[in-house]
């Protein structure tokens, strides 16, 4: 074998993983974000430390003191908030999402259940994977990711035929809907979809995305928008909860998902 | 047709190991032989967006544009072989959109090598559509699409129509344990991959691989093989590059052992290899089976960019691009400039080859990677061969051997992190820890391992249903 | 300021001349140490046609889409080294456009080597728009378009908005001699070839490189070099593949090392290094100056398709992709694909060097395309030294050298040939022996060779005019 | 250095050029094509055998005997087919292209003076470079071909501004311009050009051709159509002659091409 001995791989191809890596402990970071109220930072803290089990408890405790809407804003959510940091910081990673996404959406149930006529979402996304592509993971985190910023969400699958996504959209009146194509040739289904919806009078933005699909892509026929990955689909969302039409997410994407 | 277990390893130790040669070489085609002492790029390739509307404009596409592309450039760069790859898309579930590109391959590729002497063959790989929620095996629930025919049933017949109108080469990048791979990945939860791909996705390759090795068979068709595209890749691409990773490298490094265990069942099966091109879990194939395996790496950054690009030529007998949509750039044709990268990465080794240097370049190729991240370091042909193995020692039980594999390749990162050859962030340390804690705590008993799974993801995992897996 | 001529080698044998090191090594820009023991990436790209209409939207394309895109891979992908190179659009002849680009790409390449440690550096390779008939120096007839200004002028303009804005390396692909050139290649005259590349474009890049290296000194920047793409690229991609061929690929490899006697005055004149990676003839010029060589081959299929993809890799310092257009791929956006590729191959080549194998490397990149076809055989790094050795021992004469190498390279080819090292078809093989007597027949005496072919050429080739070149 | 002592360079990269090299002498192929009639023989040969000294007297010699028209059709034309056929051979190659013409058009100076009110060419072709681009070479090659298949050009060089291709246009009336770019940012110019000439009722192929082009790009605008390389250039002007619009050429294109 080639020896490999005192080779400087660093000068080869370097670590920069090892080297930026974030040491930063999670508790100090959480410190400075959690509530001040006790019972508050019990519930965010069950979520910023992914606790299913302590989340039921804490959210009872907490809506003894406080409104259930309270209890859901300033603590769950706050929570959550704050695994986003620590996410951005490279300090969490997906699994922690996903697990802390779960505990949140424990403790909304049973908060939501004490506010009349239940709690108001930002808004409702519905989401597909295009006809003859099975692949949904990124879809799924996609969901979770909408779910832990505030919206609820429709989710329609894997494998879903134009008309079938054309007519939840009609029915259930979105924000937006999102399509996935892990193939070039399973994402000409959303412009598709796109002509009906448009034929129908709906002019809502339709995200793309996934695998296949690129930004020209995705801003080739009218209502498409994209998103490159996951985590940047809450914050577009915000801009078309915030009034922005398709064209105006366009023309300031770069921006919008700058951080995400 | 039940599957032959291997049980010793196809070679005696990792220095035997080298790119453009297998223990068992196959030969098909018009004049291919893999493994047969020279490594042969393999193209594949997407048509445009578009084109899937007509059978015809399909036909088109992969025929009149890009295999004659890329056999033209073949001629004009001088190569002596070319092994083309068409990924069906999904219309080609539809006989009048396959026979079309299938025939039309097979004339061209034949042309080819009766005007020029050029060495060709087409791989087909047939899209697994079936979905856990529809059912997994024949019988089970009528699916949307695909002509109203139910997924397994439209699967083998898709196998059909390739061997029946051309195919070389028959592959497929089967789905699984899907299901459970998704959730486990999402969730880096390292038992949950084991059961989902090491066992059930062990269980669906017999099942598959059975019928597809007759039906190549029947035809006097190569069956190449398959990859754990949908389980391990997804894996080490969410792990990402130096900066990005939602998931943690020696995690990703773990799941791509569990899948060696997994994909080389289409060779118990009777396929022959070449395997697929998208298996990274192929050097430990290789160190097991002695079968051709396609590989790729520098030259596939068309498709993906991963940390072991060299590194994946260090026993490769097939060098591919994975895949690259068809349009025009500077230099051509998409498929022609990649084509030209593969082709030129291909002599390099060949004249290593002829040369007698092959070993010193596959050193250069596994050193520039080996210590770039876990899953890198595992797949170094002397890890690779540890995992390998591992299981083959455990050859005959599905369960322990890709247990075995999983442990072994986290034991050996460990050990490179321990020795200071490879570094690791904490985190990345963290996790190890945690597998090797989590898969030694499991039980020694297939029995009891599929029970305490079977129970555990039926109330965590959507979709996930035993009955798929005959069980 | 006067040329210093070469007249002497670098290296004493040609085995000492290896990829990643120089004699003469560079430092420039953010950390790049050019020829001093590591082989580094260049990349090299074209904006999306339409971007060019208005500077904000240019410069977001040069800057915010590919040099960010860039940097951001090659950080995914864990490349200690990245050079960008920015091939001027004939718009950025206007400040407007230019000077938003310069200064975007010195700070992100800035702001990367801050943010992670990585070594960057752009080079700014300036468009010569001169024309022959509107004449090539200063004080000639105003010119069409780039702001009424007359073509000389607005180069050595072009140089300075470059130079002040932040360019860290200054190249540029000067035009000098093209008129006969083209000529030369499509009527396969030899003699039209030597005098307009060897003879009047030396003397063109003397009058160029005299100007280009002042500016940049005055402004720290660093003088790279230059390339006879517009003659000896335009004959070899004319003489094509290997079916493929509007030019003897004989002559070709002729012209190829008559360019090198003229590419050099960049270097005699004041220039450092690196030069330009479409500089085929570089092997040689390397060899005589010891100065880093950029070069492009088997990672440059974006750009086109030749028959040394592995040999040019031989003896490079930078290695380069030639061009990409930006645009989106599965794997990313285009930059990143093919950045992907060379610096894979940029990690190979260091992994060499770093074990000591580093000559066996080149030897096999070398033998790979050694006997493929004259040019390879000819740039092979054993003949190009013996090219080299020709034009050193006439350095001081600039006819008399590039007739040297012109001859020297056709004796290699056909030795080659008569040794049945390197196959010809007749063809090749007859204008080779047409070539070395044309050759052979000429004038020992320089102003005898300019007197007669003033006097043929300016019958035949439209524009030619030897005021153009100071005689 | 690495030993390369018996290696067999062909299987690791194969000279096809070696291979598929044609050996058949051009005089057997020449001699089936070339006419009877002495004469007109004596003038086909000059071009063929690129004999720009003797093709002045044998066009001189022939014209005493045969009708102009005939020594230009029968003898120069067919001497210009058999190179053709050469070429397509890969007997000749571009330099034998370039030397034959430039011989036939000795010939056809001196015959057509002979011609009332000139001779007629099978039609017009305007020629140019875009602006900013400096690089002519594969306009000049296409030019020669298209003059050997009997059109006249009008070359108005490279670096040529929009406003000037309009006007000649407009004002020559050709079969179809063409305009060559080597890069992508200067041949953004001919839809710039095309638009400008619709706007004027002008509805002629505009080509566009040169290493930056490809089919895609020539054929986004309306009136583009695409030229690959020089030698695809006289057989589409003969489609164009014969009543071809740009829709029908773009339509036929492989077909039409598919021998060039
Ligand atoms: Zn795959
Ligand atoms: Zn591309
Ligand atoms: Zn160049």
């Amino acid at each position: 074998m080639v020896s490999s001995k005192g080779v400087d791989y660093a000068k080869i191809l370097t670590r920069y993983d090892i080297k930026a890596q974030n040491e930063a402990s999670p508790e100090k970071i959480a410190e400075k974000m959690l509530p001040k109220d006790p019972a508050l930072k019990k519930v965010a803290e069950t979520v910023v430390w992914m606790k299913f089990k302590d989340v039921g408890p804490a959210t009872t405790d907490a809506l003894k003191t406080q409104k259930p809407l309270d209890v859901i804003n300033k603590g769950l959510v706050v929570g959550m908030e704050i695994v986003s940091k620590l996410y951005a910081d490279h300090i969490y990673y997906l699994p922690e999402i996903m697990m802390a996404a779960k505990t949140m959406e424990i403790g909304i149930a049973i908060a939501e259940k004490k506010i009349e006529g239940g709690r108001e979402t930002k808004g409702l996304v519905v989401m597909h994977v295009a006809e003859g592509d099975p692949h949904d993971i990124g879809k799924n985190i996609a969901a979770v990711m909408l779910r832990s910023s505030g919206y609820s969400v429709i989710d329609m699958g894997k494998d879903v035929p134009v008309d079938e996504v054309v007519a939840e959209v009609i029915k259930a009146k979105p924000l937006m809907v999102t399509g996935t194509a892990l193939m070039t040739t399973t994402m000409t289904a959303f412009p598709r979809a796109a002509e009906k919806l448009k034929a129908k009078k709906v002019d809502i933005p339709f995200m793309a995305a996934g695998g296949a699909v690129n930004r020209d892509f995705a801003e080739s026929f009218d209502m498409g928008i994209f998103s490159q990955k996951a985590p940047q689909t809450p914050p577009i969302a915000d801009k078309i909860k915030a009034g922005y039409g398709w064209k105006k997410i366009r023309a300031e994407w770069d921006e919008i998902t700058g951080g995400a | 047709m039940a599957a032959t277990r291997f049980t010793k390893m196809a070679y005696s130790s990792p220095d035997e190991i080298v790119f453009g040669t297998a223990k068992s070489p196959v030969s098909y085609g018009f004049g291919i032989k893999a493994g047969a002492g020279r490594v042969i790029p393999e193209l594949n390739y997407a048509p445009r967006p578009g084109t899937e509307k007509d059978p015809a404009r399909l036909r088109k596409e992969y025929v009149d544009y890009i295999s004659k592309d890329a056999l033209n450039r073949a001629i004009t760069l001088g190569f002596p072989d070319l092994q083309l790859e068409t990924e069906w898309v999904s219309q080609m579930g539809d006989k009048k959109f396959a026979v079309p590109v299938v025939e039309g391959q097979a004339e061209i590729a034949e042309k080819f090598h009766k005007d020029f002497g050029i060495n060709t063959a087409v791989r087909h790989t047939i899209p697994d559509q079936r979905e856990a929620e529809e059912g997994l095996r024949t019988g089970a629930k009528k699916a949307k699409g695909v002509g109203g025919k139910a997924y397994p049933e439209a699967l083998f017949q898709a196998a059909e129509v390739a061997c029946e109108n051309g195919a070389n080469v028959l592959s497929c990048e089967t789905m699984g344990g899907k299901e459970l791979a998704d959730y486990a990945v999402t969730s880096q939860d390292i038992t949950a991959f084991l059961y989902g791909v090491g066992y059930l996705g062990a269980i669906d390759m017999e099942y598959v691989w059975s019928e597809f090795v007759s039906i190549a068979k029947k035809n006097k068709v190569t069956p190449g093989g398959d990859t754990n595209c949908s389980g391990a890749n997804v894996s080490m691409f969410m792990a990402g590059g130096m900066m990005d990773q939602d998931v943690q490298k020696t995690f990703s490094a773990v799941t791509r052992a569990i899948s060696a265990a997994r994909t080389m069942v289409a060779m118990e099966c009777g396929a022959t290899g070449p395997d697929k091109d998208c298996g990274y879990e192929g050097p430990i194939i290789k160190t097991i089976t002695g079968r051709p395996a396609a590989q790729e790496g520098k030259n596939c950054q068309c498709a993906h960019a991963d940390l072991q690009g060299n590194l994946m030529a260090q026993i490769t007998d097939l060098w591919s691009n994975e895949s690259v949509e068809y349009h025009p750039e500077f230099g051509g044709s998409s498929v022609q400039c990649w084509l030209g990268s593969l082709g030129y990465e291909v002599a390099l080794m060949n004249t290593a080859i002829a040369t007698g240097q092959e070993k010193t370049l596959r050193d250069l190729y596994m050193i520039t990677d080996r210590t770039r991240g876990p899953e890198g370091y595992m797949l170094a042909y002397d890890n690779a061969f540890k995992v390998g193995e591992a299981i083959a020692k455990e050859g005959k039980n599905i369960y322990l051997r890709a247990k075995a594999a999983g442990l072994a390749a986290a034991k050996v990162v460990k050990a490179g992190n321990d020795a200071k050859e490879l570094g690791l962030t904490t985190k990345q340390r963290d996790v190890l820890n945690a597998i090797i804690k989590e898969l030694e705590a499991l039980p020694a008993d297939e029995a009891k391992f599929a029970e305490y799974c079977d129970k555990k993801y039926k109330e965590l995992v959507p979709n996930y249903n035993k009955k798929n897996y005959g069980l």
